[in-house]
C-alpha cells in the first residue's frame, strides 16, 4: 500500500488529509465518527501528539487502534488506552463548561451560513427522506467553534437548509449570538474540493483555499450558493505519502474512506 | 401515555417513590417474569448507547410478550429502534439519533415508519435527552442549559421547553422537562442479586436513567455476590434501591456489545442490513418472525446468531484488556 | 461488661436504645453522626436486618465495626462494607429524589413545631453562641420524615428556636408547605425522658410515651414551652440487656455514649 | 473578591477555559511553587470534606507563604478552617458546618473569630454548597433545588438565593448560583504527571469542584505513570485539562485521613483540640508557629507529628482492605 504513489487517493482520503491539517497541537477536539474520528487520528500520529480526542460516548484522549474502527464514537473500541472514561451527558457538558477547542463533525447538508441539516429532506412535518436527527451534532455547533468534512455536491451545499440542525451562523450577522448561542459557530468547511471559511461580519461561507488542480469553476459548480472566491484563493498542499498510509492504515477496510 | 403531564409534579414523585419497597432483598427472576412488570403504554428508558450494553434480551422477552404502545427513549438508537417499531412494540421513540450505524447508512426501517408517518421519532440533541434524565433522577423539574437555542431541533420542541432569563446573569438559557421513566432496562457486566450494579468502561446515561425511573430491571452478564460488590463499593454505579428486577442474561446484549465482554456481532448486523435494505418492513418482520419469535430462548437466538460468531465477538471483547 | 444489670445506663445509652427501636426493618436512613449512627447501627442487629445505612460522606448500606466509630460520617470508617459510595451531592440528592424513608439527626435546640437550631444562639448577627451549623441537617429535614435524639432540657426545647436551621413545621398549621417544602416534616423527638410526636393539624409537638421511671412532671419541668401530655401517655419497655450490650460493644470508648 | 458578581457571566467563564493551555503536559512542581499560583484575594474552594482528604500540605504551603483575605469554601470545614482564620490566609469562608468535629464539641477557634466579627462564616446546606459546584462544572448560571427554602439558613442568603415558580410544574423550587472558584485545592491517592487523577473511596464534591474551577492544584499521594492510569480509564475522577499543578506530597492530608492509605491522627488532634479549648486564638497561633511556620519542610511536619504516629495512622489507613 506504501506503494501507492500520492497522486491517487479517494475522496474520503483527500478530505482526511485536509481536515487533519486543520487541527493544531495541544488542542482538544470533540470528534464524531467517520471522517472526523480518522482525521483528528492522523493529526495526532503526524502533527499533533498532544492533541485529546474526546468522543461523544464519553471518552477522554484514547488511541484508536489501526484497522479497529468503530461503528459509532459509543463503543469499545473508543476507548482503548484512553485518559477517562465519563458518562454521555458529562462529556457533552465538557463542550458547555468551554474545555473543548473544537468540534469537528461530517454533514448531510450545509448552507450559506454553516447550518447544518440531518433530520429532514424536504419539509419536516411530511419529509421526503427522515435522516437520522442530531446525535451531539447540535450541542457540540451550539457550545464550540466547529470544522465540518463533507462531500462537495449542489445538493449538500444549499443556499438554506431544510432544517437547522446543527446551528451555525443562522441567518448570518449577529443572529447566532442574538438566538441565545454567544460562543462557537462555524470556523470550517472542508471538502474533497476546497477549504471555506466565513466572512466575519456577513458570517457568509467563503472559499479559502482550493485542493490540488479544482478550479474555482469546478467549486461554484458543485455548490447550490453564490459562493465568494477571492482571486487571490489560496491553493492546499497536495496530501503527502506518510499522509495517506497513516490514513490506509488505520483504516484498511475503507470503512470509513470508501 | 400523552395524558399525562410533561413533567411529574413533586408530590406525584415522592408517593411512587415511597410506595416502593426499599429493603435489601433478592430481586432474581427470569426474562419473562421480568417482562410481566412492564405494562403497555408505559414510558421506557433503555440503556446503553448504539451498540453497547443494549438491553437485547430484554427486548427479546417484551417483543415476544407482545408488549404494545411503549413510549421509549434512548440516548441514541439503533437496530433496536427499528424491531420495537416492526414489532409494534413502540411506534413513539424518542432519542437524539436513530439508525443502526454510519457504516450501514441510514435505517430503511425507520425511514418506513417515520416517513409514512406510522411511527414517531421526537429528535431532541444528545445531551438534552441527557440533562432530562440527570433533573428526573436529581428531583427537581427543570435543568438548564445553554444548548439547543435558535436550531430547529428545539423549535419542533417548543412545547416541551421553556427559555427564561436567568435571575443572576441575565442571559437567556432554555429549560429543559426532567425525564422520569416508568420503567428503565439496563444490561451491565455484574450485578448482585440485591440490584447493586457496577459499570466497567462506558457507562452512557444508565446512572442518571436508574435514578430517574419507577422502575429498573437490570439484565447483567453474571449476578456475583453481595460480598463481591462490598469489597469495591467505589465501582458500584447502581444501587440496588433502585432496581426491581435482576435477571442473569449471559450475552443480553447480543448482536450489539458489552464492554470487556463481547464486541458487536457485526456479520449478524451486516445480514440484518441486507435482510433491511431491499424491503424495510418486510425484512424486519422477516427477521422478528425469524430470529426473535424463531427462537425458543434467549440461549438459543444466540445459537442463531452461531458459535462462530459468539467466539469471535467474545475475543474482539476481551481484547480491550489487551495492552 | 454483660454483666452489668439492665437497670443501669447513661442517658445516651438510653438515648441510642429508644432511638433504635423506631426505626423498621427495610427502611433505608440518613443517620447523622453520634447517637443516630449508633443507633441505626444498633437497629440493624437488633431488629432490622435489612435496614440501609447512608451518611453524608457519600456512603449506601456500610457496616461500622465495633470500636472503630467514626469522628463525622466522612470519613473512611463509614463505609466498611458499603454496598456503594458516591459523591456527596448525589447522596443527598436521594433525599430530594425521594429514597430515603427518615433522616435521624440530633439537635441542639428545638421548638414546639420540631424546627431545630444548629446555628447561633442568641441574635443571628450579634450570636452569644456560634454553632457549627447546619450541615446536611437542613437538606435532610426540608426533605423528608424526621428523627431527632437528644437531651431533654428546658433550654434545648424552647417555644421558639433563634434560628431555624433545619426546619420543623416552622409556625405550624400548614405553614411547612407554604413555604415550599410539601414533603417530609418532623415525625419524632427522642430524648432521655420520652418519645414526642407531633400533632396532626397543629403540628405542636406532644408526648406519646416516658420512660421507664420517668414522670410527666419531669417531662414539663424539662421543656421550655407548655408540652401536651395526655393522661394515658405510652410507657417505653426499658432498654434490654440484649440492646445496651450492642451499644457498649459498638462504642467502648464512649466517644458518644459518654 | 466581593467586587464581582454572584455568578460568573458565561462569555467570561468561556474567555478563561478558552485561555488555558488544554494540552496533555507536565505540571509537576513543588507545594512553594504550587503555592505561588494563587493570589490574595481570590476564591479558594478546598476538597476532601471535614477530616478527610483535606489538602493539608497545600495548605501549610499558603499559610508559610503569607497569603491573604482568600474567600475559602468547603464542604464541611474541619481544623484547617481554624488554620485559615488565625493565619489570617481567609477570614471568609463559606460552608456548611465549622468544627473540628463532634468529638472534640464547637471550635473554639471559629467560635472566637466569628462572634468577634473578626471573620464571616456564610453559611449554606450542605446540598446546597454541592449543586453550586456543580451548576459551576456544568457551564450553567445555576441549578434548582427544593431544599434550604423556609428555612433562616435561606433566609441569611436571600440576597445571593432566587425562588422561582417552576414553568413546567408551577412548583415553588430555589435557584442556587453557580459557583466558580478561582482556584480548587484537591489532595488524591494517585495521579499522573498531567493531572489525570484517581480516587479511591469516597469523592465528596471533588469532581464538580474541579470541572468549576478556573486553576487546579493537585496534591497525590504518589504520582504514577501515565500509562497507569490509561489501564483503567474508568476509575478517572478528574482529567488532566482541568489541572494546572500536580505536586507529590505523601501525607498530604495529615493529621486528617486519606481513605486506604491513612486514618486521622487522633492524638495530635486531641492535643490541637487542648491547645485552643482555653484560649483559642493563642492556641492555634502556637500552633501555627510551632508546626506550621516550625517546621521547615512538609516531611519536618509530619517528623513533629512523630514517626510513631504516622505509623499508627497507616496501619489503621489501610485497615480498610481488610476482611
Amino acid at each position: 500500500m506504501t506503494e501507492q504513489p500520492t497522486s491517487t487517493y479517494t475522496a474520503s482520503e483527500l478530505l482526511a488529509v485536509m481536515a487533519a491539517r486543520l487541527l493544531e497541537d495541544g488542542q482538544i477536539v470533540f470528534a464524531g465518527v467517520g471522517i472526523p474520528l480518522l482525521a483528528a487520528t492522523l493529526a495526532q500520529r503526524a502533527h499533533a501528539p498532544r492533541l485529546t480526542i474526546l468522543f461523544e460516548g464519553g471518552v477522554v484522549g484514547p488511541f484508536i487502534v489501526p484497522g479497529e474502527l468503530p461503528p459509532s464514537t459509543n463503543e469499545q473500541r473508543c476507548t482503548r488506552r484512553a485518559n477517562m472514561v465519563l458518562p454521555i451527558t458529562d462529556v457533552l457538558l465538557l463542550l458547555q463548561r468551554g474545555y473543548v477547542d473544537v468540534g469537528f463533525m461530517g454533514g448531510a447538508q450545509i448552507d450559506r451560513y454553516g447550518n447544518l441539516n440531518s433530520s429532514f429532506i424536504g419539509d419536516a412535518d411530511d419529509p421526503k427522506i427522515r435522516l437520522p436527527g442530531t446525535g451531539g451534532g447540535n450541542d457540540i455547533s451550539s457550545l464550540t467553534q466547529m470544522i465540518v468534512a463533507m462531500k462537495h455536491e449542489k445538493r449538500r451545499f444549499v443556499s438554506k437548509v431544510d432544517f437547522i440542525t446543527s446551528p451555525g451562523f443562522i441567518e448570518g450577522g449577529s443572529s447566532r449570538a442574538d438566538r441565545g448561542l454567544p460562543a462557537g459557530g462555524m470556523w470550517r468547511v472542508v471538502t474533497d474540493l476546497a477549504v471555506m471559511g466565513f466572512d466575519e461580519r456577513s458570517h457568509e461561507m467563503k472559499v479559502l483555499a482550493l485542493h490540488p488542480g479544482v478550479t474555482a469553476e469546478q467549486v461554484r459548480d458543485n455548490t447550490g450558493f453564490d459562493i465568494a472566491i477571492p482571486d487571490d484563493v489560496g491553493r492546499t498542499e497536495p496530501p503527502r505519502r506518510q499522509e495517506l498510509d497513516v490514513v490506509r492504515n488505520l483504516d484498511p477496510d475503507r470503512l470509513y474512506t470508501a | 401515555m400523552s395524558t399525562e403531564p410533561l413533567v411529574k409534579p413533586y408530590l406525584e414523585l415522592r408517593r411512587e417513590t415511597a410506595a416502593r419497597d426499599h429493603g435489601l432483598r433478592e430481586k432474581v427472576m427470569s426474562l419473562d417474569e421480568a417482562a410481566a412488570l412492564v405494562k403497555d403504554g408505559e414510558h421506557v428508558g433503555i440503556g446503553g448507547c448504539t451498540m453497547s450494553r443494549t438491553p437485547m434480551a430484554m427486548l427479546w422477552a417484551l417483543i415476544r410478550a407482545g408488549r404494545k404502545d411503549l413510549t421509549v427513549s434512548r440516548s441514541i438508537t439503533s437496530t433496536e429502534g427499528d424491531l420495537l417499531y416492526a414489532s409494534g412494540v413502540s411506534r413513539h421513540i424518542i432519542t437524539s439519533w436513530f439508525s443502526q450505524g454510519i457504516v450501514w447508512g441510514v435505517s430503511k426501517v425507520m425511514r418506513h415508519y417515520t416517513e409514512r408517518k406510522l411511527a414517531r421519532f421526537d429528535e431532541w440533541s444528545h445531551m438534552s435527552i441527557g440533562l432530562r434524565y440527570r433533573a428526573g433522577a436529581m428531583g427537581v423539574p427543570f435543568m438548564a442549559t445553554r444548548s439547543m437555542l435558535g436550531s430547529d431541533v428545539a423549535r419542533r420542541r417548543e412545547d416541551e421547553v421553556k427559555t427564561i432569563t436567568c435571575p443572576f446573569t441575565g442571559e437567556e438559557v432554555m429549560l429543559l422537562p426532567a425525564l422520569n421513566p416508568d420503567t428503565v432496562l439496563i444490561h451491565v457486566q455484574r450485578a448482585d442479586a440485591y440490584g447493586n450494579a457496577q459499570l466497567d468502561g462506558l457507562q452512557f446515561m444508565d446512572i442518571d436513567m436508574a435514578m430517574a425511573a419507577k422502575r429498573v430491571i437490570l439484565t447483567t452478564e453474571r449476578i456475583v455476590s453481595n460480598d463481591q460488590i462490598r469489597r469495591t463499593p467505589d465501582h458500584t454505579r447502581i444501587p440496588f434501591f433502585t432496581v426491581d428486577a435482576v435477571v442473569e442474561a449471559p450475552f443480553g446484549a447480543a448482536p450489539h456489545e458489552c464492554y470487556g465482554v463481547y464486541e458487536p456481532f457485526f456479520s449478524h448486523l451486516d445480514l440484518y442490513a441486507e435482510m433491511t435494505a431491499k424491503d424495510a418492513e418486510g425484512g424486519a418482520r422477516r427477521y422478528l418472525d425469524e430470529y426473535i419469535h424463531g427462537s425458543k430462548s434467549w440461549p438459543d437466538y444466540l445459537a442463531k446468531l452461531g458459535m462462530e460468531a459468539v467466539l469471535d465477538a467474545s475475543r474482539r471483547g476481551r481484547s480491550i484488556h489487551n495492552d
